[in-house]
């Protein structure tokens, strides 16, 4: 096999691209020499961290940047045309008919304003050119099969009477109606909960395969990748360094960079933990010019050569190509740093393994404010009665999707709303991390202030032995001290958890909430983190409340979990058997959603994505709450209400027919 | 039988009409044309019932719709007859009245007669008219008609300018009983006289519309309508005129403006001194009480210069609170003419040498004017520091009015000189009750004014006129600053605008 | 709808007897009252305060106080102090001249800064900052020159010079003509002020819009940049530019007492100043509440029309 | 006032350090920002150092040189009393740019402490203030310049009063807008975890954080005042000459345009100088402030 020749089929062949955004401080070099062929009906998947410039690089082959973002060179050939070639009146020919585009935030990505019988219909007619009825028709047609129930009357609706998923399905529908020979789309299901996300990726590869549409799939997540993808490029500083079929970049990664990104990904075995794998340093800045291999300076195999010369993608057999001067990469190599997590040590004396925070009967109502007073407000219940214990040094995990009252209960034991009703009892004091880095700190505050900040209003200690604490801190969380003095703007993602980290600590707290730390950072800091967190739960003992949808990085962490669904704990028992083998069919569905990064094993799993949406908390089920979803459910689910009960020694369900 | 008795009078005046109009083919022919004349009104109209009325821009209207036993020449500023034909007294204290026959009211409210001139004037006395004229008929002891065509009127007290309260102004214009009570609450814009013009609409955002009087007992004015739009700002007023927008420009006060429309040949109806403007000193003011202090403030200021300088046309220097078109006016009364050195040497005298602030009371309507800032400047020079203390004008005349100042300037609008020096010399008229803002009381003045007005003898009259102004500019309660003229201008074919000394125009007079 | 007319009507009753308040209390506060405005040079003490009494005005404060709002509470606004006439007529007079300004104003404003706002942000979307800066220069300018100098400049020019309009003239709405040669300069004058604001306003929200995800979604199914420009990203930034618009018309319809003066108009600003100055406490106090109803009206409307170009907008 | 009025400009969460070097430093190389000062800074100097200049004093009439037209000797010419036209403008920069900051500096320091006060602790004492803002919203601005004047008699203060009660009320509620925003922050929330006080709360987190959109806000308020002050000089209601205001020079000189056009129109210029620069400095914090605006 001649793996590199161009396949005379080739439906997109994108040849040396180069996109540049001419800002006032220099030319960034988002795309920096990318080629790379798609035949006919092939699910191509596009990974990299963010900056890699995978996303510029999508952009870059409908010019659909915005300013100053610029394709500078190249050949985008889509079915022998160039594409860079086209006059934009000519391009507007090629952008949704022959190319469809999925955008990744579908709150945002809909005319808010319009409905979406306008925003299709009119595409379709002109493309396609049918008269509006028939486009109607058409339009509805594509919603149908995109699983939008009612769709005759849904395509009179405005963007934001339907959901997140559903508007994800709009777009997809707007996409693929003009019967795209390409499609594109830029990380489509980030931003949804993860069994919608599966929805929607059986979605995708079901009509791509019906219509022999390719697919262009950029993502972060591996485990997408596997599950989904033909062949996979792996991004990195603007460059491909990585590229073939998906199976063979899993089993036998070639470059440093893929190596890395797939040891970063806690395993799904959770027999042995071992420290999850880091990835020193930075990407390059984009506006220098770099001379030799972008990641030299984060690869423990790189040699005088990549520091002079670029490698280029090179074929490595099996239609895979990897730019690296070693052949295998890392090789062996990387296998051995992984260090084993030891297991908790026992606790040395009982009154370390106290129950620290106890939750009894929790309620938290929401109740919005009518001006009219005759009429009666309407209530959410959030929070419906949830009892949860957590010991000392123990991590509990909080899963479900969003609107499951998970970040309520949070706030709940932070003391930062009053509960409604029941009691939480908490040895000690509750701090918290939170979820997005860039707006949990106030950017007037330099980081000694802000770690400090706890100590302060507490009145702790003199200000020397404020300053000595922080440094204390500092060391803890893995800074520097000497980042004591700037301000939280001057500092990347994973940085600023740190100092979340080190905040939340400064009062020896006996609980931290975080409340989904990660899910803002990339793949290879939130492996840092990870390993922080564990280092920091092995050393300090402290008692953590891991929130997160990513179920992955729960059931690595945590000692427990609790599965929430509306308000409500519907299983709740030691990560590894919830993990391993889940009793309430809503976890098992939960898990079943969850990408798996092997293609292997994604293979072998039967996909039976949950169906339908979480229902809304104004007007809750009599029964089960999860009857309306649940694909075990009896009309004596919908009529009886069920409460968390013991399955096992160690676990409870509520479900009537879980044992 | 009032229908009929109506009925009969319209049919008379009727008659009357044509039978004036037969007399004057002149005027017919100008009937025929139906002329109208535009006039620049400068600012909203605020009723025209004789009783309370105020602002001369109403007053105008209302000299045009009334008459009075007596009238002012336009020209000369003398007391003519207007409704009486002649009149008597011995003692200037009754008078007899000779009323002019066959006048009519208009809008058919038949002829005029001595009952009328009795309401009117009973009606200004009346307290439930609240007329704010009604202390300047307090003085009538009795009142009679013995026949319809003879008013007799008996003061308590003897006065000489007896025929200006009478004459067409304020308390002095004669209404109609029948017309009053039918206007009930709304007078003001339902006047009815015997003038040349009567009110044919309004719209008192706008204009005011007056029609000509057919049975006017001069026979019909000139002019068939009269429009009045109201034009508040002086340059658009001076662009509507050159715009050929109006005829005739009711006041404008803004000098450049007036050269503007003096070198695009336009006609600068104008009348001369007519009002004094004066500063007025509070002789309670610890400073102020020294008339050293007073006189040096009046050699300071070069008012000449001042006019010269800035409005040559609209100002003019003035000595005198009277000016000197006034039959009383006495050139024998002391000046001060410019002299910083006689003012320092003063001041120094007074215990001032270094100067002293003086508060100055304005009105903030047109900010500080140019003449203020010129003062201010004199001033200093000398070693005086003028403030300026700038408040609206209804603040401005609330103080001014209960003499809550230190200095004020008022404008002496009035062709009744006697009045000016009773008004604002005389003890018994001390602010807050008059209009005395000084505080002045000099007795010697005080006798010699009183005198003056009891004395039937014009020689002897006019003596102890002079001495009253003699006193009253040496004591100098009241630095006279400038003279005022008062600018009409118009397009050069509107003829016969005289602009009489209390700044108004008889439209009869007026053709184009 | 129903929770948003009592929440509307709650603020209009409250705003409505706070200003009212203010004003009854604020204008007896200050020196000089209706008597004193109407002295001029030749009125003594004696007889003004003989005024004074019969207007009753020498009542104690609390007492004319009540006696206003139970006038008020039956809508009976009164006759002005110095002329008797019902004030509600004078302000019904008054209205269509403002009205008309008003709206002239507003369709010129927006005929000239929406095109120019927009073209400004798509421009600036493009990296172009020239015309962008020019336009944004040019309307910054013509807004920044005070009106009252601008009004003189426009009559010199366009009423003196080349005759297009009259500088003086009854304006009525029996003479549609007349009435609209009154307005233009006005008009033109009052809406230089707001072309800046609200040229900025828009070149601000549709420069925020272009860069919307939706924008690139439209463009991505291969329509024009003049088709999303028009399409989608005018409408989307209507919330913005719709509440300038709002807030000017509210300040247009209050009168604009300068170009009033200068133009000869007789609107509301007219009677609000005239009122003023003569103290007219009847008059001002009626003027007020017809400003606290303008006001709450107008963000009632506003919020109507958010309602027409936002469907998410829920009341 | 009804006269002119600027709304206040929509605001996006801004974050913005100015106490750091880095932030003077990003202002400074801003480009609408150093137009600004490229026309501000001379002008203030000018002003500052008008006693020392060869020219004559602002309030020295001369008889001799009446309404003469800019010449070498006068570059801006003389009015009608002979003064110096270039000498009253410099003076009256200097008021009207006093006039400018307090009314800014007044509605600033108001409209922080209320509207941080309505925002944060909401309820009963955010009605009252929003019922209290509306009616003064309700109410013209030149009734209550004309009461303040009626009161206080003309000057500065009436003025500045009279320009920034109206301009109060948005500050208001440009402030509790913003503090709504940023009341549910995560550091807010951080702060309260360990029972930080309201006073802390406000003081150290709300506060600097709503400065520098206000401080935007401000500078345009600052640039309106000048303009409603010389409005209010058109209606007598504002700063009394011979002490010149830029308003006055412009409305004393307006009678004169066909006569004598530089008596209005240089000031006048002036006066638009410094308005736009003003309004380039507020876009030119804002860009610095905005990320997103800055492409």
């Amino acid at each position: 096999m001649n793996e590199l020749r161009p396949i005379r089929s080739a439906l997109l062949d994108v040849r040396n691209l180069h996109t540049h955004f001419l800002t006032d401080k220099g030319t960034v070099k988002a795309v920096n020499g990318v080629s790379f062929q798609i035949n006919q009906g092939e699910r191509v998947a596009i990974v990299g961290e963010s900056g890699s410039g995978k996303s510029a690089m999508a952009m870059s082959l409908l010019r659909l940047l915005a300013y100053p973002g610029k394709v500078v060179s190249g050949e985008i050939n889509l079915e022998g045309r160039d594409l860079n070639r086209l006059s934009e009146r000519q391009l507007n020919e090629v952008r949704g008919r022959l190319v469809g585009t999925i955008f990744q935030d579908p709150m945002s990505s809909l005319d808010p304003v319009m409905r979406i019988s306008n925003q299709m219909i009119p595409p379709i007619m002109r493309h396609l050119g049918l008269s509006r009825e028939k486009a109607r028709a058409e339009a509805i047609s594509w919603l149908d099969r995109v699983g939008i129930p009612d769709a005759a009357r849904r395509i009179e609706s405005y963007p934001f009477e339907m959901s997140g998923g559903m508007r994800q399905r709009v777009m997809i529908a707007m996409a693929l109606s003009c019967r795209p020979r390409l499609v594109i789309a830029d990380e489509p299901t980030t931003a949804l909960d993860v069994t919608i996300q599966a929805q929607i990726v059986e979605l995708l590869k079901e009509l791509t395969a019906e219509t022999g549409a390719a697919m262009i799939f950029i993502t972060h997540d591996l485990g997408l990748v596997a599950r989904f993808a033909h062949k996979v490029g792996v991004m990195y500083a603007g460059k491909l360094v990585e590229f073939g079929p998906v199976k063979d970049i899993f089993a036998r990664p070639r470059h440093p960079y893929t190596q890395s990104l797939l040891d970063t990904i806690p395993p799904v075995d959770q027999l042995e933990r071992r420290r999850l794998a880091q990835i020193p340093g930075f990407p390059p800045d984009m506006k220098l010019p770099v001379t030799g291999c972008a990641f030299k300076d984060r690869c423990a195999g790189a040699h005088r050569r990549c520091f002079e010369v670029a490698p280029e993608l090179e074929p490595r057999g099996h239609g895979h190509a990897a730019a690296c001067w070693l052949p295998e990469g890392l090789g062996a190599g990387r296998q051995m740093e992984r260090a084993l997590i030891p297991p908790m040590e026992p606790a040395a004396d009982a009154g370390e393994d106290r129950v620290v925070v106890e939750i009894n009967n929790l309620h938290k109502h929401f109740t919005t404010r009518s001006s009219l007073p005759w009429r009666k407000p309407p209530t959410v219940r959030a929070v419906n009665g949830i009892s949860l214990r957590i010991r000392k040094g123990e991590t509990l995990g909080i899963v479900g999707e969003s609107g499951c009252g998970k970040s309520t209960v949070a706030r709940l034991l932070l003391g930062l709303d009053p509960a409604t009703s029941g009691d939480i009892f908490i040895d000690g004091m509750a701090q918290m991390v939170f979820q997005d880095p860039s707006s949990s700190f106030n950017p007037k505050m330099t980081l000694f202030n802000i770690i400090q900040e706890p100590l302060v209003v507490t009145g702790w200690g003199t200000k020397a032995e404020r300053e000595t604490r922080v440094r204390e801190l500092l060391g803890q969380v893995g800074l520097d001290e000497s980042y004591m003095h700037r301000y939280p703007s001057q500092l990347s993602g994973g940085q600023r958890q740190r100092i979340a980290i080190a905040r939340a600590l400064a009062l020896k707290p006996s609980v931290v909430v975080a409340d989904e730390p990660t899910s803002a950072l990339d793949v290879s800091v939130r492996a840092q983190i990870i390993n922080l967190l564990v280092d920091l739960k092995q050393k300090l003992r402290v008692s953590f409340v891991f929130i997160s949808h990513d179920l992955l990085t729960v059931s690595y962490i945590s000692d427990k979990i609790a599965v929430m669904y509306l308000g409500e704990v519907v299983e709740y028992g030691p990560a590894d058997e919830v993990f391993n083998n889940p009793a309430h069919p809503y976890t098992q569905a939960l898990i079943s959603a969850v990408p798996i990064p092997d293609p292997e094993a994604e293979e072998a799993r039967i996909q039976k994505p949950l169906s339908g949406e979480l229902p809304s908390p104004l007007n809750l089920p009599v029964g089960c709450s999860f009857a309306s979803r649940c694909p075990k459910a009896t009309d004596y689910c919908r009529t009886h209400k069920m409460v968390l009960k013991p399955y096992s020694k160690t676990r409870e369900t509520a479900c009537h027919y879980a044992s | 039988m009032k229908f009929s008795s109506r009925s009969w009078l319209s049919a008379a005046f009727l008659a009357g009409a044509t039978l004036l109009a037969a007399v004057s083919p002149a005027r017919v022919s100008a009937a025929a044309e139906d002329k109208t004349l535009i006039v620049r009104f400068y600012d909203d109209p605020a009723g025209f019932d004789p009783s309370n009325i105020f602002r001369i821009e109403n007053e105008n209207i209302a000299f045009n719709i009334f008459s009075g036993l007596t009238t002012y020449d336009s020209k000369t500023g003398q007391i003519v007859p207007d409704l009486a034909t002649s009149w008597e007294t011995k003692d200037n204290v009754t008078w007899t009245f000779h009323l002019r026959k066959g006048v009519q009211w208009q809008k058919g409210y038949g002829e005029f007669t001595a009952a009328d001139v009795l309401y009117s004037y009973k009606r200004v006395l009346d307290p439930a008219t609240a007329s704010p004229y009604v202390s300047e008929l307090t003085g009538i002891d009795t009142m009679e008609a013995p026949d319809p065509y003879t008013v007799v009127i008996k003061l308590k007290a003897a006065n000489g300018g007896f025929l200006h309260t009478v004459a067409n102004y304020h308390q002095g214009q004669i209404v109609k009983k029948e017309a009053i009570e039918a206007a009930g609450g709304q007078v003001r814009w339902k006047p009815v006289g015997t003038g040349p013009y009567y009110l044919d609409s309004i719209d008192v955002n706008s204009r005011i519309v007056l029609k000509r009087h057919d049975g006017y007992y001069k026979g019909p004015a000139p002019i068939a309508t009269l429009d009045f739009h109201i034009i508040k700002d002086d340059a658009t007023a001076a662009i509507a005129l050159r715009n050929g927008e109006i005829d005739l420009l009711m006041r404008q006060s803004k000098e450049e403006q007036l050269q503007i429309l003096k070198d695009a040949g336009f006609k600068m109806n104008h009348v001369d001194n007519y009002a004094s403007s004066i500063k007025v000193m509070n002789l309670s003011d610890p400073i102020l009480k020294d008339v050293r202090v007073r006189r040096a403030i009046a050699y300071a200021i070069d008012y000449p210069a001042i006019t010269a300088a800035i409005a040559p046309t609209l100002q003019a220097p003035a000595y005198s609170m009277l000016m000197p078109w006034m039959d009383v006016f006495s050139k024998d009364a002391p000046e001060y003419k410019y002299d910083p050195e006689k003012a320092k040497k003063l001041l120094a005298e007074a215990g001032y040498p270094n100067g002293f602030t003086l508060k100055s009371l304005n009105t903030s309507a047109q900010g500080v004017t140019e003449q203020q800032q010129f003062e201010i400047d004199y001033l200093s020079q000398v070693g005086i520091k003028m403030e300026l203390e700038l408040v609206d004008t209804p603040t401005f005349n609330q103080r001014r009015n209960k003499g809550d100042f230190m200095t004020a300037t008022r404008l002496l609008p009035a062709v009744n000189p006697d009045m000016i020096l009773f008004s604002y010399l005389h003890p018994d008229n001390i602010a807050p009750k008059g209009l005395n803002g000084a505080r002045y009381n000099n007795p010697e003045l005080t006798s010699a004014i009183e005198a003056a007005r009891a004395e039937a003898d014009p020689e002897k009259r006019m003596g102890l006129y002079a001495k009253a102004q003699k006193i009253a500019m040496t004591d100098l309660p009241y630095i006279p600053a400038l003279a005022n003229n008062v600018y009409w201008p118009s397009k050069p074919n509107v003829t016969g605008v005289n602009i009489n000394y209390l700044a108004q125009v008889n439209f009869w007079e007026v053709d184009k | 709808m129903l929770t948003y007319s009592f929440k509307r009507l709650v603020q209009l009753f409250v705003t409505v007897l706070g200003v009212v308040t203010l004003v009854f209390f604020t204008m007896r506060l200050i020196p000089g009252d209706p008597i004193s405005a109407m002295a001029g040079d030749n009125l003594s003490g004696a007889a003004l305060d003989q005024m004074r009494g019969q207007m009753g005005l020498n009542d104690p404060l609390p007492v004319q106080y009540l006696t206003y709002l139970g006038r008020l509470a039956v809508l009976d606004f009164g006759t002005t102090v110095t002329t008797k006439l019902p004030i509600v007529g004078l302000i019904l007079g008054a209205l269509p001249v403002t009205v008309s300004i008003a709206l002239g104003t507003i369709f010129l404003t927006v005929l000239i800064s929406i095109p120019l706002g927009t073209l400004a942000a798509y421009m600036a979307h493009k990296g172009n900052r020239m015309l962008d800066n020019i336009i944004t220069g040019v309307a910054m300018v013509l807004d920044l020159m005070p009106p009252f100098w601008t009004s003189l400049v426009c009559l010199l020019i366009f009423s003196l010079t080349l005759g297009w309009f009259p500088a003086s003239g009854t304006v009525s709405l029996d003479d549609p003509a007349m009435l609209l040669r009154r307005i233009a300069l006005p008009v033109l004058v009052l809406s230089m002020a707001q072309i800046a604001t609200l040229a900025r306003i828009t070149r601000t929200s549709v420069l925020e819009v272009l860069n919307e995800d939706y924008v690139r979604t439209a463009r991505s199914m291969g329509w024009s940049e003049l088709h999303v420009l028009f399409r989608h990203a005018l409408k989307n930034a209507a919330l913005p530019i719709v509440t300038v618009i709002g807030l000017s018309f509210g300040n247009l319809l209050n009168g604009t007492v300068i170009v009033e003066f200068i133009f000869t108009l007789p609107g509301i600003g007219n009677l609000l100043v005239g009122g003023m100055n003569s103290r007219d406490y009847q008059m001002v106090q009626t003027l007020i509440v017809f400003y606290a109803m303008i006001f709450v009206a107008i963000n009632f409307t506003t919020d109507l029309i958010y309602r027409v170009f936002d469907p998410r907008v829920q009341f | 006032m009804a006269l002119i009025s600027i709304p206040l400009p929509a605001h996006r969460s801004i974050q913005f350090n100015f106490s750091s070097l880095n932030g003077t430093i990003r202002l400074l190389s801003n480009r609408r920002v150093q137009l600004a000062l490229m026309i501000l800074v001379p002008i203030l100097l000018l002003t500052v150092f008008r006693p020392f200049l060869p020219i004559p004093g602002p309030l020295e009439t001369n008889l001799r040189a009446m309404t003469k037209p800019p010449s070498f000797v006068h570059l801006f010419g003389t009015d009608r009393m002979g003064r110096d036209i270039l000498s009253r403008t410099l003076a009256g920069v200097q008021i009207s740019m006093f006039v400018g900051f307090a009314v800014a500096l007044l509605s600033l320091t108001v409209g922080l402490v209320m509207g941080t006060l309505a925002g944060f602790f909401g309820g009963v004492i955010d009605r009252v203030m929003m019922t209290i803002t509306d009616i003064f919203l309700a109410f013209p601005s030149l009734l209550l310049a004309i009461g303040l004047v009626s009161v206080m008699g003309t000057g500065m203060l009436p003025v500045v009063l009279a320009i920034s009660l109206s301009d109060v009320p948005r500050f208001i509620r440009l402030q509790r807008s913003l503090v709504l925003s940023l009341r549910s922050r995560a550091y807010i929330d951080a702060a309260r975890t360990v029972k930080a006080s309201q006073m802390w709360l406000m003081t150290r987190h709300i506060v600097p954080n709503t400065l520098a959109p206000l401080l935007v806000a401000a500078s345009i308020a600052a640039a309106n005042a000048i303009l409603v002050e010389a409005g209010l000089s058109f209606l007598g209601l504002g700063i009394m000459p011979p002490a010149p205001s830029l308003g006055n020079l412009i409305r004393d000189g307006q009678t004169y345009l066909e006569q004598a056009w530089w008596i209005s129109t240089l000031p006048g210029a002036v006066i638009l100088l410094i308005a736009i620069s003003l309004h380039f400095l507020s876009d030119g914090i804002r860009q610095v402030l905005d990320p997103r605006s800055r492409k």
